[in-house]
């Protein structure tokens, strides 16, 4: 197997692990306290708490706090779905000089609470599951930069017919320089052929 | 058109294609060839004097054929730009002892000859691709006689023929007899919807251009008989119910059914039989004149400037959009747009909207002067490559390059690549990583799952668009279900690597779940595609090797399948339940052996 | 949805309503009423532990009713703001000895009912128009019985009921005993292509929504029998037809013709007449279940928005584009841009398609950060003005505003003015200059033209884009005519000012002739139906002098239309050979005396 | 009859014709001398003079000696439609300094020697007569300035549905700051009770 030859640790990862209750949400069916708990044993795990709201501004106050005491260089959070607040944690990241790819979460709340509601014990159980899984991947996480292209702004657009006529005149306007490519000794397509209703010769075309 | 032409951010290249296109967003070269024109473009006032000498007659083309030009022409009166072309295949030679009689008579002296075709280099950081569309030709099947009856004509040719700045100068006259035709008839969907010739697809506009052409006959002469032969009546858009309307008030008949055959009579007037459909009866119907409304073809150019771009078709022939919804101009290639009828049949109006959409799609990526990778793409080690090839043939975005003769190893142009990670996945030798999404960080992941009561547990990965959100889906509903499962997030199921899938059971795990969006649905246009075949390939391998092949599920939900979600999630357990420890233990000793 | 919600410059306002809008076009005040929320949208989770206690059930308006909510709710699970909210209206109050109970278990004390509606001022400089469309509803025509029969739907409420996320979760049952319908059928055009009931328009998505649920049906239970009763099947768009041959091959049954009634049968199926047209035959069809594919209208709204940006609307009650085909996104007043149903009914494809064309022509508009006015614009002479109002009566793109109670001058405001010069020769005090085509210019030529030999020459009035355009064609097209017509050139012929007219018959022309577009293609949206008027009452006025009114002509001359140009010429030099010396003579004198 | 306050000639036109042959698409017909030389004893005339192609960069740098050497402050043309040919002839104003709308045409091409090809005399006395209503209005002709307003780069979207949605996106991705306003509590409109095949939740919205 492969390892990615950017993906070599150059010290120990010191994760910290965050649990949000989500007030209720999370904390009445998943034993938060306890997940929070076995967490702190995890490996590369340095620091791990529960917290009342992690996406509240007090709770990545928080976080942020845990960050800068603990010297922390991965966060795992246990909360809802990324595909709510994974922007607002790496937004936190960054604040807090840290690369917003070093940034893993565990999915609680969708995933688990919400539609294992009966089942406490199995709930708790996944919920584990969950931030081990977040936690060993996040020790294998490192930081991405969006990389910077150079563009030529100028567009080429290959045929003259009222679409491409169309598609320069709005380009150019908006500042851009237009190459537009005809096969034929005219620009104007079949539009230009047609007869008035489907419109004609009038106007700007 | 003309403020095209003297716009001076536009430059506009006549008699010119594009031969080769490289590079890739941001940054393509792009190769024209101009042919000659002949003509200095810039000095030529198009008085026509030229023409006026020409001995040369040849039939002219924007008048499809029902007038003439000579060899030296404008293509129409108001052209841009606006000077004369040569075609020189046509052309006596310029030989002052053939001809070379426009040379002469040309007081500005714009003609010459020894004009030569001539390569352009263009550096463009996006692309729109308008090429339009290409009538149906009846000449090919010779639909209701269109080859033999000089009476039968296309849409287009009645179209110059009824144009005020036509060959006729608008007055509408039948080909033999130069007489106004008092019956005339139109016959819908000549080379549309039918399976046999020309697209089985709705050529779009045809219904409406006929009812166009029914309100300018019946401007002309209300007394002449007008008769429609239509299967439906498509007038969908803004306004089009009311031209329909309006045409059957006139008293144009509306006859639905296309008709069986044509023939001619000896006074070469049309004898048209149809069955009725309504009346279910046969009808003959004797006409003057008939007008065959073709349908539309992608342009004959379409297919090579999608190998040149990397595009995708339709099985139609036009170019498909990189999401049929909610990208609607956006090509798969990133930096290029669709505009007008090159993406499907389409009308003025729409064509327009269309392109401005596509200026607007083109000037959002340029707008800030450079081009930001998201820098979830993949990686090729250089030192693992075996320059298959692999790689280059998954991309659903033509964004990795490799020379498989010259074994020069794979390059992945992170402008391009969307981070479906199919290619991390495919390759025979280890050497993509996918990042953010590597096969360590995978690995661990189903590691750590599957470290304790393995036996015990659902593994599933789930793509991020589509089954990862029928998952949270599920949650927001309150929809319950087994507590044993967890899911692994990709970005694409194409990630899903077969090693994957192999770790888990060899790590214990009674069941394996692959989910990702629907056939059609993909977020990375077809990759999915390719998590369906390696599925396919593994089930083949599990069987050789003894291990039930149920094992390893496959299912498709989508975003909005929370209930779906659920249930798959039920019936896993399911499944899970009946798997034997005895099952697992051989699995895992299997697995254990160096070859898988 | 979610991108919008969370784009850092995207401010979304929900519950939220533009109650004015002042200022134009680059500098706009808007004025918005945000309702308040009940709920911090920011603070709250979506955890719904609030409607849980809620006490109040109502019917659930995503769902079309089909399910319920509380009154504290979330719209959908998927809603942007993530966020619930409370309906006042409905709620028991806050008071805690009456309910309060979603503000005790909200733990992080999001609901406020102390919230009170926000007024927000906005200033921008452009305005995209997307507010939708409102299904027909069919309770008021009691279409084929649905009010009575409970088995009949709108096809809205077939959606949700198919739809995954929906209140069966994806499961098709009737309402009346829950069970599966094994026959199901489809009406078309119910509030579409009627003169009776809602529009008599094509709703343009029904039969594709229509083929669309036929394959989610057969998808769900291959042997169930769907019937669809249509007029005509639409399948217009790219891959359309596909769909609809799709459709028929799984069987679905299509027959042509609407139903003249339905009723209800003992065990509530449905009992559907029809005359199929195509078998000439009445039948009748039992069902389990009715859909009603019904038509789109356009928002309530719409016209309030119209008023207050100064919009134009179709008979049909959408939004007219500033050009039909050339520019379908435009709105007439500058600045102003459609996008979706609001423009006229069309699907998810079209409407993205539309809106990034919007959002082109928005940022083509402001990317220079200043907005650049033509210089053939109008210019009030304050002096003169009396505040009638005619100007800005008859300003097509509404750049003028005049008080006239309080007799404030009329103000142009030069970024919306286009400059046809219709207020200028509207205006019945002379106290508007068109710049460029002043009343001393236009003047000035007439005089110069006709200061020797009148008696000979036509004097001809030309719009800029169509009959001056026109004449151009004539002479590319060698078209030959009398050598004694002069034209005079303005912007458009809303611009022929009636003392224009009155300046060449004084100055002694046999004959005038006024020029323009046809009615429906004015350039500047309709100042030529002014024009028309125009002409008209001059036209009177000449009969009360005793002046023969044919002597003033009104032509429409399209830009393609040079033949036509050339006959008209032909016909006013005929017409000027009628005119006698003596009436000439008549004429000078009758318009030499003081009042005309 | 008003005459605009702004219509006040500070002194006596100086005005310039330049009457065009146009090869001998002009000159075939009319009798283009005779029109130059008429032309010179109109009033407010300067200078006048035929040219063999007045778009042509020759031409009009001849007449661009003329503006210099005479201190034109208008000028006529007679040559071809002011559709072809305007845009040039405002340009070369300009780059003689002067206003661009100091400019007037007299269509002797498609409207006078190519529609009367077969009357020399009636063409070359409508010639004159376009010429001399051309010169006439020139001399009225007063200089006219684009107006600069101010614009807030802002836009306001109403309704937030998927169209207000992809117009709210497209502008935002463009750099520009967007209000969009939806009546309900929810942005989404129809689209969000849509079935899936015209689409659902899926991807970006």
């Amino acid at each position: 197997m492969t390892e990615p030859t950017k993906n070599i640790q150059a010290a120990a990862p010191r994760i910290g692990v965050f649990v949000c209750h989500c007030g209720a949400n999370i904390g009445k069916v998943v034993d938060v306290a306890a997940v929070a708990e076995a967490a702190g044993k995890m490996e590369g795990v340095v620091v791990a708490a529960d917290i009342g709201y992690a996406c509240s501004e007090p709770g990545q106050q928080e976080i942020k706090d845990y960050i800068a005491e603990h010297n922390l260089d991965r966060v795992v959070i246990g909360s809802c779905s990324p595909r709510l607040h994974e922007p607002t944690f790496r937004q936190m990241l960054i604040s807090s000089g840290l690369n917003p790819y070093l940034l893993e979460m565990a999915n609680l709340r969708e995933q688990c609470s919400w539609v294992h509601m009966n089942d406490s014990e199995g709930a708790t159980q996944k919920a584990m599951d969950l931030v081990r899984m977040a936690v060993s991947r996040a020790s294998l996480l490192y930081a991405l930069e969006e990389e910077i292209l150079p563009l030529v702004k100028r567009t080429l657009v290959i045929g003259g017919g009222v679409a491409g006529i169309q598609a320069a005149l709005d380009l150019a306007d908006n500042g851009y320089e237009v190459v537009l490519v005809e096969r034929k000794p005219s620009i104007g397509g079949t539009m230009a052929q047609l007869d008035k209703t489907f419109p004609t010769m009038d106007c700007s075309i | 058109m003309t403020d095209a032409g003297r716009h001076p951010r536009i430059k506009v290249l006549t008699l010119s294609e594009v031969k080769d296109v490289s590079g890739h967003v941001g940054d393509f070269d792009v190769r024209i060839i101009k042919h000659a024109r002949y003509v200095d473009e810039s000095a030529c006032t198009a008085c026509g004097e030229c023409a006026k000498v020409c001995p040369v007659v040849r039939p002219d083309e924007f008048n499809m054929g029902l007038s003439s030009r000579k060899a030296i022409y404008s293509p129409f009166p108001q052209a841009v730009p606006s000077a004369y072309a040569v075609n020189v295949d046509e052309c006596l030679g310029h030989n002052p002892a053939v001809c070379a009689k426009c040379v002469e008579v040309c007081d500005k002296q714009c003609i010459n000859f020894h004009m030569s075709d001539e390569e352009i280099h263009e550096k463009v950081g996006s692309i729109v691709v308008a090429t339009g569309l290409s009538p149906y030709d009846p000449t090919i099947n010779d639909e209701y006689g269109y080859t033999r009856f000089e009476n039968v004509l296309t849409s287009l040719e009645f179209e110059r023929l009824v144009n005020a700045g036509g060959p006729t100068g608008g007055e509408v006259i039948r080909p033999t007899d130069r007489k106004k035709p008092k019956r005339i008839g139109f016959i819908q969907c000549v080379g549309s919807r039918s399976a046999q010739k020309g697209g089985n697809y709705c050529s779009n506009i045809c219904c409406m251009n006929t009812i166009k052409s029914t309100l300018v006959l019946k401007e002309h002469d209300p007394d002449c008989e007008v008769k429609v032969f239509y299967i439906d009546i498509r007038a969908f858009g803004k306004g089009f119910e009311d031209l329909y309307s309006r045409s059957r008030r006139l008293g144009v008949q509306y006859i639905r059914g296309l008709p069986g055959s044509v023939s001619e009579t000896a006074d070469k007037n049309l004898s048209v039989a149809v069955e009725n459909t309504v009346s279910g009866k046969l009808e003959i119907h004797e006409l003057d004149m008939l007008v065959l409304a073709v349908g539309l073809l992608p342009d004959p150019g379409t297919q090579k400037l999608q190998e040149m771009l990397g595009l995708q078709l339709t099985p139609d022939g036009f170019y498909l959009e990189a999401h049929p919804k909610l990208l609607p101009v956006d090509a798969a290639t990133r930096g290029v747009f669709y505009a007008g009828c090159a993406e499907g049949p389409k009308d003025i109006k729409e064509s327009v909207t269309q392109a401005s959409a596509a200026a607007a799609r083109a000037v959002r990526l340029m707008h800030k002067g450079q081009i930001t990778s998201e820098p979830i793409t993949s990686l090729v080690l250089e030192e693992h490559c075996k320059a298959c090839g692999k790689c280059a043939e998954v991309c659903p975005y033509n964004a990795i390059t490799v020379d498989v003769r010259k074994k020069i190893p794979a390059q992945v142009n992170t402008a391009s690549c969307a981070g479906c990670g199919t290619c991390a996945a495919e390759c025979p030798f280890g050497a993509i990583v996918m990042n953010h999404f590597t096969d360590g960080q995978i690995l661990s992941q189903v590691d750590a799952m599957l470290a304790e009561n393995a036996r015990d547990k659902v593994v599933a990965f789930a793509c991020n668009w589509c089954s990862y959100a029928g998952a949270d889906y599920a949650g927001v509903s309150r929809l319950q279900y087994p507590a044993n499962v967890r899911l692994i997030r990709t970005m694409c199921s194409g990630r899903v690597d077969e090693k994957f899938i192999w770790e888990a059971f060899a790590k214990g795990a009674p069941v394996v779940l692959v989910s990702g969006c629907h056939i059609g649905d993909c977020h990375y246009i077809d990759a999915n595609h390719w998590t369906e075949k390696r599925v396919a390939k593994v089930h083949k391998k599990m069987e050789k090797l003894g291990i039930r092949a149920e094992r390893l599920q496959l299912a498709w939900i989508s975003a909005a399948e929370g209930a779906r979600f659920a249930e798959v999630m039920r019936r896993m357990e399911k499944l899970r339940q009946q798997v034997t420890e005895a099952e697992i233990a051989f699995t895992k000793e299997i697995l254990s052996k160096p070859k898988k």
